[in-house]
């Protein structure tokens, strides 16, 4: 029969479409024949912005991409300068990044989680999610001050020492996570339901999964086994003993599951960390004082008003908890950055969802698009 | 033929104990207008009944963000009333306030008609519906009948206000809730059946009184004994005909915005919202007489009997929306297609098996144990 | 050898040069030849394209590409230098399937124009917004407002009085 | 089934506060958690130790700081309604004389009223003998 095909906006604004997000689709009935993304309503010029801030001052501004993880945003962004500039790290302020920023991953998964599943009209979820979130953010609140938007992470180090009880805190954080986890695995995983909305949902092979320059754990459920903390460990993660989770089937629930798994690797590297943690500077010492004692907003970081790394140009990228994030800074030699551009996993990640959902109807978009696990504020910069 | 009694004889054996119905009938009866009286009655019934049912709205509506928030670990609303009680009165009142809006597109009659057409047929629904012993409106010797026939007009007003609102979410979900109905409304049925051919009659009040006694001398004569895949089937069906979460499609809030009321305000959208928990507590009432007993209970000296099997209803009926609540807190929603799959494919099927598995047990087992 | 090399010797017509993006080894190719050239390093294994950057050096255009090989771990930069005021090159599309939307981008932002790419319009910007942002030339003084039109589409202007005009 | 039973016996334990499933969130305004030393909100100025020198302001990404006269010397003035709250303007500050407090509740009703001038964020340090 021929039936007329009907075009359904979905978004700007729209429940599910994670912020700003527009779906123009041409729908058969509930099948979704055609499928285009218009993105850009968060567009913030922050590429802009990087050519006309100083090196320091572009790292608050890196913390607005990606802000349910701003952490390796920072650390991205740092890392690119320090390569292009050939800054050295002391060790302890390398431990102290990789923990937050695999405490980080663990947030940014416990938000996919409960985003997911808010997505598919179980509310409960997601409350679970962030009741967990928010002792992770009081720590971060107790480290930097701030709860999402840190600003932590500096050339040549980071801006304080742990506090002090950081560490117990912590050991507590991770012991009360492992039990919750069993709880979200229950209340989630074995679902019929939740089965039947995710399983054979979203179908992407490897192959095309890299070609469509999908990257982090969207391309791990595709069963990729790449992970850019095992290709080019960076930091100290040559030290540390994890695997890149990894899953064959390539559909919502695989993506979903790479998830989960790489909450409970990220909790085993914390542990690590807190037992490994060294003793000593925080800070190069080029670019710090040494430690105010005393009062609690003591400032240990310093960082010169006239840094000019030498010309040069490098892209520098890391395992963020969406995907891969990458920066490339070229340098003029003057205060400024000639050029910043931006890698951002969920810009790339989103390019493959068309081809993930023809043919499938909206609530399998809605799935799929879910599992993509995308921040609005990364994809438009 | 006798019929059972119902909420009039019970008015007027109250009027009569107090003595003052003779009074009454007698200054009618010097006037000539015996059913002036009649009428009187019936208007007291039928607002005891709305009001009834606007208060159960306003508590449920508190209960279910209170269980919301108990399984999310928070505390719900807190401030307006005792632990935030009044709650759903500010609520009623902010939509009484907002601007009623309707699209320049829109249908306007249809628009406007639709929410109030949803809301009288789900009050329709308490009528049949035995509230404790004589505490009915009007016992209906086709009761189940009348009560399957109600709510299939309910799907009718959803399609108009889905039409009338020219918003494809809004049709989407119209579409949506008239497919599922449809397909629900079939094993319902059948599995409504299975109990009338044990009672042999489709009065509510029937069917309430055969689920008198009790086997063994413990176990309730209930339904759901005899007919326990019955009333998977029947649960599994009210909840799809609700609309409720992991079946509510008609809303499906992350898909279809709020689906067909989408473009509603103010209080017309108070009348959807209204009409929500209004059948969320007509058809939990309706599970428990069929297959929970209905207001069958041990029996407590020396308060009537009227009383003692409204609380029997009450605490009942709150255990199957209290399970409505949780489910809801817990599971997420279906896909439509799967949902139709479900209903179309297996419960029909299983629901005709039941309805054999009923009639070989009227015939050879308990013909004489259960009647 | 490093990657750059390798792909100087097997195409040494088209390398202009090879040298290093800080750790990267980096190719300049020839503009004529870049397809050929992005078709014989996906041969090659590089399967992973990362990133596609526009930077405006005033006098030119240089677009990089970063590439990732996952069967070989490998890096390798490749460098296109385009000229300033009609900066074109071939698209890559047909290729690595994510240069769809990272080539939208630098046509947007930098305004590379790429040859043969299916769908090229601005992706972050709306339609018909004047000028390219991150052009050392763009003027960041002039205001421009986007409205949306009646059918949905995004309207610039430069001057705000469309603005909150009903109908 | 077996699965959406075990997600029923979760959500239950939850209703029942079994384990460590109790009630987490707390009833702002009429309570209010606890904010870390170092936490960073609302600016202050050390009225001894500020020296006006405007160092704050050629560090502020966002064009955020003002240094105004008030009085007889010069102080910086915020426009919260730009700031970040990056604590920038903090680690820069060669006096150690700017901090940020653990006021967090700024909202108010116009943009003119968002902009903290000294009269506003000054403060004594105590000084303990």
């Amino acid at each position: 029969m021929e039936t007329e095909t009907l075009l359904l906006n979905m978004g700007p604004v729209h429940p599910s479409t994670h912020g700003v997000l527009r779906f123009k689709l041409r729908m058969d009935g509930e099948i979704i024949r055609d499928c285009q993304i218009v993105v850009g309503y968060l567009h913030r010029g922050t590429e802009k912005f990087g050519e006309m801030k100083t090196y320091l001052q572009f790292i608050p501004y890196t913390d607005r991409l990606d802000y349910i993880a701003a952490m390796p945003n920072n650390y991205a962004y740092v890392k690119a300068v320090e390569e292009l500039a050939g800054i050295e790290v002391p060790q302890r302020a390398e431990y102290i990044r990789v923990l937050v920023m695999e405490l980080n991953r663990v947030i940014n998964h416990l938000v996919f989680m409960g985003s997911l599943l808010l997505d598919l009209g179980a509310s409960t979820m997601i409350m679970y999610g962030f009741r967990e979130r928010e002792n992770a953010l009081q720590l971060y609140e107790s480290l930097c001050g701030a709860r999402m938007t840190f600003n932590y992470i500096r050339p040549g180090g980071v801006r304080e020492d742990l506090p002090d009880g950081f560490i117990p805190k912590l050991n507590e954080f991770i012991k009360d996570m492992e039990k919750r986890i069993v709880d979200y695995e229950e209340l989630v995983n074995g679902n019929e339901i939740f089965l039947m909305r995710m399983k054979n949902i979203g179908v992407i092979n490897a192959e095309e999964a890299i070609n469509y320059g999908m990257t982090g754990p969207s391309m791990r459920g595709s069963g990729v086994d790449h992970d850019i903390r095992k290709l080019e460990p960076y930091s100290i993660y040559q030290d540390l003993d994890f695997k890149a989770c990894m899953r064959r089937e390539g559909d919502s629930y695989a993506r979903y599951l790479v998830r989960v798994d790489e909450i409970r690797e990220s909790l085993h590297i914390l542990k690590q960390i807190v037992d490994k943690l060294p003793k000593g500077n925080t800070i190069n010492q080029r670019y710090g004082f040494a430690p105010n004692t005393g009062a609690p907003s003591a400032v240990t970081s310093y960082f010169p008003r006239i840094f000019t790394p030498a010309e040069g140009e490098v892209y520098s990228r890391i395992e963020a908890p969406k995907g891969e994030l990458g920066f490339f800074v070229a340098s003029d030699g003057t205060t400024k950055p000639y050029r910043v551009k931006i890698r951002s996993p969920s810009f790339c990640n989103l390019v493959a969802l068309p081809k993930m959902v023809l043919g499938l109807k909206i609530p399998d978009l809605i799935a799929a698009f879910g599992t993509i696990d995308i921040v609005l504020g990364d994809v438009d910069r | 033929m006798i019929t059972n009694p119902n909420a009039y004889d019970l008015i007027i054996a109250i009027l009569n104990a107090i003595g003052v119905y003779n009074i009454i009938l007698g200054f009618f009866q010097d006037q000539g207008m015996e059913y002036v009286l009649r009428i009187i009655i019936v208007l007291v019934e039928v607002a005891v009944v709305v009001v009834f049912a606007l208060v159960t709205v306003m508590f449920l509506s508190w209960l279910e963000r209170k269980m919301f928030a108990v399984v999310q670990s928070r505390y719900g609303p807190m401030v307006t009333g005792p632990r935030g009680l009044f709650q759903p009165i500010a609520d009623g009142i902010k939509l009484l306030g907002k601007e009623d809006i309707i699209p320049a597109k829109a249908d306007r009659w249809i628009f406007t008609l639709a929410p109030f057409i949803v809301f009288v047929s789900v009050l329709l629904v308490f009528i049949p519906l035995p509230f404790g012993e004589s505490l009915i409106l009007s016992d209906l010797r086709v009761g189940l009948l009348y009560i399957i026939a109600i709510s299939a007009i309910t799907p009718v007003s959803i399609l108009l206000a889905g039409w009338a609102s020219n918003n494809k979410y809004s049709l989407m979900g119209a579409i949506r809730a008239v497919a599922q109905d449809i397909s629900y409304t079939i094993p319902l049925a059948i599995t409504a059946i299975a109990v009338v051919v044990f009672v042999g009659s489709l009065s509510t009040v029937d069917i309430v009184n055969a689920q008198q006694g009790y086997w063994f001398g413990f176990i309730p004569k209930w339904f759901i004994f005899l007919q326990p895949l019955g009333f998977i089937l029947f649960l599994i069906a009210c909840i799809a005909e609700m609309g409720r979460i992991p079946f509510d499609f008609q809303e499906s809030e992350q898909e279809l915005v709020a689906g067909f009321f989408t473009e509603y305000s103010g209080m017309k959208f108070a009348m959807f919202f209204l009409a929500e928990y209004a059948h969320l507590f007509a058809v939990s009432g309706i599970i428990v007489t069929i297959f929970l007993g209905g207001w069958t209970g041990p029996a407590i000296p020396l308060i009537p009997i009227q009383i003692t099997s409204l609380i029997y209803f009450m605490i009942k009926t709150y255990a199957v929306i209290f399970f409505a609540m949780w489910l809801r807190d817990t599971v997420p929603r279906v896909r439509i297609d799967q949902l139709l799959h479900l209903g179309w494919k297996i419960m029909i099927p299983l629901a005709l098996l039941n309805l054999l598995f009923a009639a070989f047990l009227v015939t050879f087992v308990v013909t004489a144990g259960v009647r | 050898m490093n990657s750059a090399e390798e792909l100087k010797y097997l195409l040494p017509n088209s390398v202009v040069s090879v040298g290093v993006q800080t750790n990267k080894p980096q190719a300049v190719i020839r503009k004529e030849d870049f397809l050929k050239v992005a078709e014989k390093v996906k041969e090659l294994g590089y399967d992973n394209l990362s990133v596609i950057t526009g930077v405006d050096r005033v006098d030119r255009i240089e677009v990089i590409y970063n590439l990732f090989s996952y069967k070989k771990k490998q890096n390798l930069a490749l460098k296109v230098v385009l000229d300033h005021r009609s900066p074109e090159v071939d698209s890559v599309t047909s290729i690595w399937k994510v240069a769809d939307w990272l080539e939208r981008e630098t046509y947007d932002l930098v305004g590379v124009k790429f040859n043969g790419h299916p769908d090229l319009k601005r992706i972050l910007l709306p339609e018909g917004w004047i000028g390219h942002p991150l052009r050392k030339d763009y003027d960041m003084n002039t205001e421009q407002f986007v409205t949306i039109g009646e059918d949905g589409e995004d309207i610039v202007s430069p001057d705000g009085s469309n603005l909150l005009r009903r109908k | 089934m077996i699965g959406i039973i075990k997600g029923l016996i979760v959500t239950m334990k939850h209703i029942l506060k079994i384990g460590n499933r109790k009630t987490v969130t707390v009833q702002y305004p009429y309570e209010r958690m606890k904010v870390a030393p170092r936490f960073r909100g609302r600016h202050a100025v050390d009225e001894d130790a500020c020296i006006g020198c405007g160092i704050c302001e050629t560090t502020c990404p966002n064009s955020t700081i003002t240094i105004v006269k008030y009085g007889t010397r010069w102080f910086p003035e915020f426009n919260l309604g730009m700031c970040l709250f990056c604590g920038l303007c903090v680690d820069a500050c060669p006096m150690n004389a700017l901090k940020m407090t653990g006021d967090y509740e700024l909202a108010d009703y116009s943009r003119e009223s968002l902009i903290y001038g000294p009269e506003r964020i000054l403060f004594k340090k105590e000084v303990s003998k």
